[in-house]
């Protein structure tokens, strides 16, 4: 099982590179998506799901994010192929067999308890992803990926320096180099303290990095403004999420080795720099989907922020995993959608999508209040817990500034959005782009998951939630 | 009810609702006297009165029930007033926040009048108007800093026990000579009397009352005339009232006090209107903001 | 029982504009049904305020709710109940005069769009009046926010409209992040997600924090000055019947906040209530001077609604004064009458902003200086807007007048006080209640000449046409409403009695207040006026008519009346230091002057001179720091390195 | 065989200041190509004899780093048609002195990280710090795209120095697929860098610019 959840996609993907038919090859996408979900729903009912001896495994924190990854690639995945098929003057031949590649990458990052093994995943993705990003093939989608590429192979390069450095603690403490994730965690009261701090740091700095954490997020806006709507998706939803996965595991050993007021406060720290900067680059933002890139900032500030913020705030930060993950999915294929409409990015162009594209045009508003956390939307109960925890676990001060944060994200992104939405939309129309079931209906999913979950959290995703919170504080 | 106080009820109403065109006679007879003037005499008003009831009437064409409105609103608010207020500690009507129907009544006449006055689509009269509104907002403070100074004396807010003598702290005594003296200032003011307004002018551009009533005429007119003079009575009533309010319950030496406080009320404005020019209207507004302060000062004294 | 009723209602009223979404755009079928529907729900609604006002459950419906720190806590007492009561009343109203004002034949592209939201408003606000935990309060709340934000922006194609949604927008945000604040501290103290507050002292810096974060998140929602910024705009630019629920019921959500957060705290400190009174002070008098200064009739009702939003919170300062001093009577008229005016002030707002409906319905404009006149062509809604206007100053024999009489009833028996000096701090209350009021009569004696008397200034007021039925019906029920309050107040003091008690008052307000002497004034008023009028009548019938003399002009023409605007000027002239008006004034020269025209107008001074240019200073500030994205990669590693070494180096 | 360490971690940073100083590109891979095969006698010192991990490892080492990428960059340099490094954001003479200083730094810091038993007095976690650092320097102060994908190779020999030491953590086939990754990466940075210089007749990368605020 375990081992299906990474060998299935690649299967489908050397299927999609030995597939001729550039017309038929983006159904592999919702075949794979489907099966890859009914594996997790099958895995994520059972107990024990291993493999290789115990280098795979899906243990609490990674039901959580592999149930986030496949909903979210499946509702993707029904989206392509309609997409797709408006894009046939480009060959999908390595679009689709790349996307399959990155499904396996991140099911493996998340099940793997090797931290180098884990590593390779990563840097796997994104490598998978640039192809992605080059989709476009202009000069301005050319510099997005050389600039994701760079950025990301360093900080990536980061990483795997601190997982070394962690080994190396485990090493100097006489425990012999071990890079299982069990192992660390259960010794890391032992490890050595200054190759543990530094090791954290460069982790943070490298994941960091890769999820787009203030100030190492600059490669984030050009990717996210470049990529077709369904590649932002799985960046800002789904990798992210992966990084944010690796970046738990290795503050998990730090704080078990006793580093946790350290990483606590370098998380508050960051997770506020970012929904600042977020904040700064939101004010009078005219490239929405730069503006949605800087939202996936803040979305990571608030993710560490609730994690730095610790008891109630894990919690809170797991459920705004899930609720982040799927409402970005809302945003960036709905604003994938308009960007098909109107053929610009810019808010200056772009107008009245309401009433040209009025599915689209609807969920992207209502996308953009639940991403900024207004009830009945599932994103307010986690930032609302976050609130909570801050205010009632001593970091009163955190809470207010967190709140302020939100003010100006909210105040940046409002006028973005509103300009987008209202308003009569101009004369000039490149494609004569509408809404169509293919394009709607996978949006249309996501944003009913977006409000079940903000009305009626079920007790199997809740469950999902607070076991992963509690093992990220080591309480499982 | 007993019969007493029904004939008293009675009595208050007929002496206020017969009275107040006397009132007008003696202010006029004053000012002629000090003119060197024989005058009109006293009793002048009535005939004017019973002269315009007894005219026909010219309606201008722009004008609606609103226009008609304006009168009527005028006499029965001042007539409602009137039987609020107490005389020789009772009034036919009377409840604790009386006070401020009191001074509310008297806006409503106020919002009847000037919508009249804009119904005719005349530039004076909507001129006049503004004015009015203008002039007594800044008076209704000052009446009701004067009403807190009574309510906190009195521990009330019904205008009978306003007017009634209660055992009020002798250094209550400089807050009601404020109070008294911001409160005849109001009175100028809300009866568009000199130095506010000059009822005898003949230049529409500096009026302020007369400049609202010009396109009423015959009866209609007669019901502004008679409902100004009324609302004069009643205020001039209100300050003989706390001036003269310790006289006690005997009905006959209360409504006799009233009566000369009255009189001498109706003088003091002759006096005045003799005396005074009229403001420049710009200064109008300084002159009832110190009002004001008189009596808002009357409260800051109680506060020792 | 009344939870369920309630709760019905609210799901009922939620789904009134969903039919509507299925049946064909052009026919009637689905306003009429999305109209029928939302007044069951609304009949429900009233019904359920009702059975509370009779007999409030002690306990009310609690059910597990499976979102982290929530569960489905609803409970209607007398507070709600005031509340519920007005909410579904006026929407119900509104919902019918929608019929006739927005039809769909006529608005083909809005309006289901309108219906939709506006059930859900109405459903929203009357969720979060009945919700005992903060997580479903606020789940109303911003749905309420939202669906505002929604029909506020129905007309979305034309500019000014867009700018005011987006402002409209931001504050609400901005106030909802401060309940958020609010209610993660109140958790933080007492471990309880609902409005109890025992065990949070007071005067503590929990205590202080929350009372603050309470004024400033609820404050900007009710339009407290000067947090009222959004609220002219929004209320002008919304569809006429949504500004009537706007302005007549969902700033009271507001108050309901503060009444409800307040009625937690026993002891509160002086300084609560008599913040409260200064700032509902400020808040009236400059709201109704603002108010004024206006050309446009809504923007003009709007400002009004700052103004009373002002009475009310004297009233409630009045009523946590008398709690900081242990002064029960105290809280008692302060509480009737800020809760009795949220009723009236409802009521009648809500009959002008219908009757300045029917205005733009019959003449299709709203500025003043356009209007004339109207008396005549539209008598109907022109009585009933008088009767509104006389309502709003709070002149006997209305409404206005008895909730305005409880709350100066309060303000003396503050300044009675025989214990300590605090008294004298509340003395300017009563001084500026009544100069608000004199200012209101100022500016609805404009208002109403300005639109219904003489005679009319453009082609558009000549051409003005009655409203139909189903607009005049919803402003007949107000007016009719209006006068009931203010004939037989007696009628309310139950559901008074019963809203009082939710802060702890037992004592009936009968014993306060002097009811039935209030009826016999205002029978008595309108007997006298009945007298003067049939005397009046009986002179003058039969009499000639003429042109106005206007002292002997000769060719009077419309455009010489008094506009609204000079009306106002002397007024405005008085308030300049706080109202800033801007004047083109010409300057005339000479003997033979060129052709020139005066313009004044009186935008809002908080936010054209505070709000907006702070907000562009910090937009500049912002974008002066994007220098660190200029698209350099290099630069961008930098970055990566910098923060790397200085996380190594610290610590 | 231990002994041989520390000699080839001396040689590694000179070939640090070499990639600083010099402007020639050709020069600059070859200097990179060095770097490989250093590496690959560094494993082989460290594992202390032949085992068949250490000459798998070494073998990969040498044919990807020595052999495989520095051609795919000498392809990538003759389609771009350019032989130097002319006016990097930081001078040739100043980015040496900041290679040095950083060298020094990593000394430094690095002896606040203790030791294990059997590393003690080793240069290898200095060393590798200051290839990183080198790596880092070369990928933020240089304009050629060519240039920067030196320097990111120069940061992950860096980081493979570190991996050294490590011998149990990192099983072979998790060697492998680092090295693996890397081999991807650096081919995928050249088809990027062929569109680039396609698409801006350059490979100069600060005039990837057209993204920004």
């Amino acid at each position: 099982m375990a081992l299906a959840l990474v060998l299935v996609p690649l299967a489908f993907a050397a299927a999609a590179a030995a597939m001729p038919s550039q017309k038929w090859r983006p159904w592999l996408l919702p075949a794979c998506g489907t099966v890859h979900l009914a594996l997790t729903i099958l895995a994520l009912g059972r107990p024990d799901v291993a493999a290789i001896g115990g280098w795979l495994k899906l243990d609490d924190l990674g039901r959580l994010v592999l149930a986030v990854v496949s909903v979210l690639f499946f509702a993707c995945s029904l989206y392509a192929p309609s997409y797709l098929a408006l894009r046939t003057e480009r060959s999908n031949r390595v679009f689709v067999p790349c996307l399959l590649v990155f499904l396996a990458m991140t099911s493996l990052i998340v099940e793997s308890q090797h931290l180098g093994l884990m590593w390779v995943a990563i840097e796997a993705t994104t490598l998978a992803c640039a192809p992605l990003l080059h989709f476009n093939h202009h000069a301005r989608s050319i510099e997005a990926t050389w600039k994701y590429l760079l950025i990301g192979s360093v900080g990536v390069a980061l990483a795997l320096l601190g997982t070394f450095f962690l080994a190396y603690a485990a090493l100097r403490a006489g425990l012999g180099s071990s890079l299982f994730f069990a192992d660390l965690v259960r010794e890391a009261p032992r490890l050595s303290r200054p190759w543990l701090h530094a090791a954290f740091v460069l982790l943070f700095v490298g994941y960091g990095t890769k999820m787009g954490l203030a100030p190492m997020h600059t490669w984030k806006p050009d990717a996210y403004g470049e990529a077709p709507g369904i590649v932002g998706t799985l960046l800002a939803g789904a990798l992210t999420s992966c990084a944010f996965l690796a970046l738990l595991r290795f503050f998990q050993i730090a704080a078990a080795g006793g580093e946790a007021e350290f990483a606590r406060q370098l998380m508050i720290g960051i997770g506020l720099f970012s929904m600042a900067v977020a904040g700064v680059f939101m004010a009078r933002q005219r490239d929405y989907k730069r503006m949605l890139a800087y939202s996936s900032v803040e979305h990571m500030g608030i993710l560490v922020l609730g994690i730095g913020i610790g008891g109630l705030g894990v919690f809170g930060s797991l459920l705004h995993l899930v609720n982040n993950a799927v409402t970005k999915g809302v945003m960036f294929l709905s604003a994938g959608n308009i960007h098909r409409a109107y053929g610009s990015k810019s808010t200056e162009d772009v107008r009245g999508a309401l009433r040209r594209l009025p599915f689209s045009g609807a969920l992207f508003l209502a996308g953009f209040f639940a991403v900024t956390g207004s009830p009945p939307f599932a994103p307010f109960l986690s930032e609302f817990t976050i609130v909570r925890a801050a205010m009632t676990q001593g970091h009163a001060v955190v809470g207010a500034l967190f709140l302020l944060m939100l003010a100006i994200v909210f105040i940046g992104m409002g006028g973005a959005v509103l300009a987008v939405v209202q308003g009569e939309p101009p004369e000039h129309e490149p494609e004569g782009f509408r809404d169509r079931l293919g394009t709607v209906a996978p949006i249309a999913l996501l944003m009913a998951i977006v409000v079940l979950l903000g009305v009626y959290v079920p007790p199997s995703v809740g469950a999902l939630v607070s076991n992963a919170a509690a093992f990220v504080e080591g309480r499982r | 009810m007993t019969l007493r106080t029904l004939l008293l009820d009675l009595a208050h109403l007929s002496v206020f609702l017969l009275l107040p065109p006397l009132l007008l006679g003696v202010i006029n007879k004053t000012k002629a006297a000090f003119a060197g003037r024989v005058g009109p005499p006293c009793l002048q008003p009535y005939y004017d009165l019973i002269k315009l009831w007894r005219k026909g009437s010219v309606f201008s064409t722009s004008t609606s029930w609103v226009f008609k409105a304006g009168p009527v609103a005028g006499v029965a608010t001042a007539a409602l007033a009137a039987l609020l207020l107490p005389v020789a500690g009772h009034a036919p009507l009377s409840f604790e926040g009386d006070a401020i129907l009191f001074a509310y009544l008297f806006a409503l006449g106020r919002f009847f009048t000037v919508a009249a006055a804009l119904d005719t689509g005349s530039a004076f009269e909507g001129m006049g108007g503004a004015r009015e509104v203008t002039f007594s907002s800044l008076a209704e403070p000052a009446l009701f800093f004067g009403l807190l100074v009574l309510g906190r004396l009195s521990r009330s807010l019904s205008l009978g026990a306003m007017l009634a003598g209660g055992n009020w702290p002798p250094r209550a005594a400089a807050s009601l000579v404020l109070v008294v003296a911001a409160l005849f200032i109001v009175l100028l003011a809300e009866n568009s009397r000199v130095p506010f307004d000059d009822p005898n002018t003949h230049l529409e551009l500096t009026m302020i009352h007369e400049v609202m009533v010009l396109d009423h005429g015959g009866p209609a007119l007669g019901a502004v005339l008679y409902g100004a003079s009324l609302k004069l009575f009643v205020l001039a009533a209100l300050i003989v009232g706390i001036a003269l309010r310790h006289l006690g319950a005997n009905p006959w030496i209360a409504w006799g006090a009233l009566l000369s406080g009255l009189f001498a009320v109706a003088v003091g404005i002759g006096v005045v209107e003799s005396v005074m020019a009229r403001l420049r209207l710009m200064h109008v507004p300084s002159l009832l903001v110190a009002a004001c302060m008189l009596s808002a000062f009357g409260i800051v004294l109680l506060a020792r | 029982m009344s939870e369920a009723l309630a709760l019905a209602a609210c799901a009922l009223a939620a789904l009134s504009g969903m039919p509507g979404l299925f049946l064909p755009r052009e026919g009637r079928a689905g306003e009429r049904l999305a109209c029928a529907l939302i007044a069951t729900a609304d009949a429900a609604g009233v019904t359920a305020a009702v059975l509370a006002f009779a007999s409030p459950s002690p306990r009310g419906i609690s059910l597990p709710w499976a979102v982290p720190g929530g569960a489905l806590e609803v409970r209607v007492d007398g507070l709600s109940a005031m509340f519920l009561a007005q909410i579904f009343f006026i929407s119900a109203l509104g919902a019918v005069y929608g019929l006739g004002y927005w039809r769909q034949v006529e608005h083909p592209h809005n309006g289901r769009k309108l219906r939709l939201f506006y059930g859900l408003l109405t459903a929203a606000m009357g969720l979060l009046v009945v919700a005992r935990n903060a997580v479903l309060f606020l789940a109303g709340w911003e749905v309420m926010a939202l669906a505002a934000f929604l029909t506020i922006t129905t007309e979305d194609e034309k500019p000014a409209v867009r700018e005011v949604g987006y402002l409209y927008l931001v504050a609400t945000r901005l106030g909802t992040l401060c309940l958020f604040a609010l209610f993660a501290l109140l958790y933080g103290a007492t471990g309880r997600f609902d409005f109890d507050t025992r065990g949070v002292e007071a005067g503590g810096p929990v205590g202080t924090a929350i009372f603050l974060l309470a004024l400033a998140g609820f404050g900007i929602k009710a339009g407290l000055m000067p947090l009222h910024v959004w609220l002219p705009g929004a209320h002008g630019s919304a569809p006429t019947h949504v500004s009537a629920l706007m302005s007549g019921v969902l700033i009271k959500m507001g108050i309901y906040g503060l009444a409800r957060t307040a009625a937690g705290f026993a002891h509160p400190p002086l300084w609560w209530g008599g913040t409260l009174l200064s700032l509902g002070a400020v808040s009236a008098v400059l709201g109704v001077a603002f108010a004024i200064g206006q050309h446009d009739l809504k923007r003009l009702l709007a400002y009004h609604s700052v103004e009373n939003i002002g009475i009310i919170c004297m009233g409630l300062g009045l009523a946590l004064l008398g709690r900081a001093v242990g002064h029960p009577e105290l809280v008692l008229l302060g509480l009737a009458g800020a809760l009795l005016h949220v009723w009236n002030h409802g009521l009648f707002k809500a009959l002008l902003f219908l009757g300045a409906g029917s205005v733009i319905h019959g003449t299709g404009t709203r500025e003043l200086d356009r209007l004339g006149g109207l008396l005549k062509r539209m008598p109907a809604t022109a009585l009933l807007f008088l009767v509104g206007a006389v309502a709003i100053c709070g002149l006997p024999p209305l409404n206005g007048f008895v909730s305005e009489l409880f709350v100066y009833l309060g303000l003396f028996q503050a300044v009675a006080a025989r214990e300590g000096r605090w008294w004298i701090a509340t003395a300017f209350a009563a001084p500026a209640l009544a100069l608000v009021g004199a200012l209101a009569l100022a500016c609805f004696v404009k208002a109403f000449g300005a639109v219904f008397l003489g005679e009319p200034r453009s082609q558009d007021a000549l051409r003005a046409h009655e409203a139909p039925r189903t607009m005049l019906g919803p402003m007949i029920a107000l007016a009719a409403s209006c006068a009931c309050i203010g004939l037989a107040p007696a009628m309310v003091a139950p559901a008074l009695d019963s809203a009082a008690a939710s802060w702890g008052v037992r004592t009936p307000l009968a014993s306060a207040v002097p009811l039935e002497k209030i009826t016999l004034a205002a029978v008595l008023l309108l007997a006298a006026l009945a007298l003067a009028a049939a005397a009046l009548a009986s002179r003058v019938r039969g009499s000639s008519a003429a042109p106005t003399w206007d002292c002997g002009y000769a060719a009077p023409s419309a455009r010489m009346q008094y506009s609204s605007s000079s009306f106002a000027q002397m007024l405005v002239g008085l308030f300049a230091f706080a109202l800033r008006p801007r004047e083109h004034a010409p300057r005339l020269a000479g003997p033979f002057p060129a052709r020139a025209a005066y313009h004044g107008e009186v935008p809002d001074a908080i936010l054209d001179r505070l709000v907006l240019p702070s907000l562009r200073a910090a937009g500049r500030a912002f974008e002066a720091l994007r220098f660190i994205e200029r698209g350099n990669v290099q630069a961008y590693l930098g970055y990566i390195l910098l923060t790397l070494v200085l996380l190594l180096v610290w610590k | 065989m231990q002994v041989a360490v520390d000699p080839l971690l001396v040689v590694l940073l000179l070939v640090n200041f070499f990639l600083l100083g010099t402007s020639r590109l050709r020069a600059l891979i070859s200097g990179s190509a060095s770097q490989g095969a250093l590496l690959a006698l560094l494993v082989l010192s460290v594992h202390g004899g032949i085992t068949l991990q250490a000459a798998l490892i070494a073998l990969a080492t040498i044919a990807l780093k020595t052999i495989v990428i520095p051609a795919m960059l000498t392809r990538a340099l003759r389609d771009a048609a350019i032989h130097r490094e002319i006016e990097p954001v930081i001078g040739f003479v100043p980015s040496l002195l900041l290679g040095g200083l950083g060298t020094g730094l990593s000394l430094v810091f690095a002896r606040t990280l203790p030791l294990a038993p059997e590393h003690a007095g080793s240069l290898l976690v200095p060393a590798s710090l200051a290839t990183a650092f080198t790596g880092f320097l070369l990928l933020a102060t240089r304009r050629k795209a060519i240039t920067q994908v030196v320097g990111y190779l120069a940061l992950e020999n860096g980081v493979f120095v570190m991996g050294l030491t490590l011998v149990e953590a990192m099983p072979l086939f998790v060697e492998i697929g680092v090295l693996l990754d890397l081999v991807v990466a650096i081919f995928v940075m050249g088809i990027i860098i062929e569109h680039i210089s396609r698409e801006f007749s350059s490979i100069d990368t600060t005039r990837l610019s057209s993204l920004k605020e």
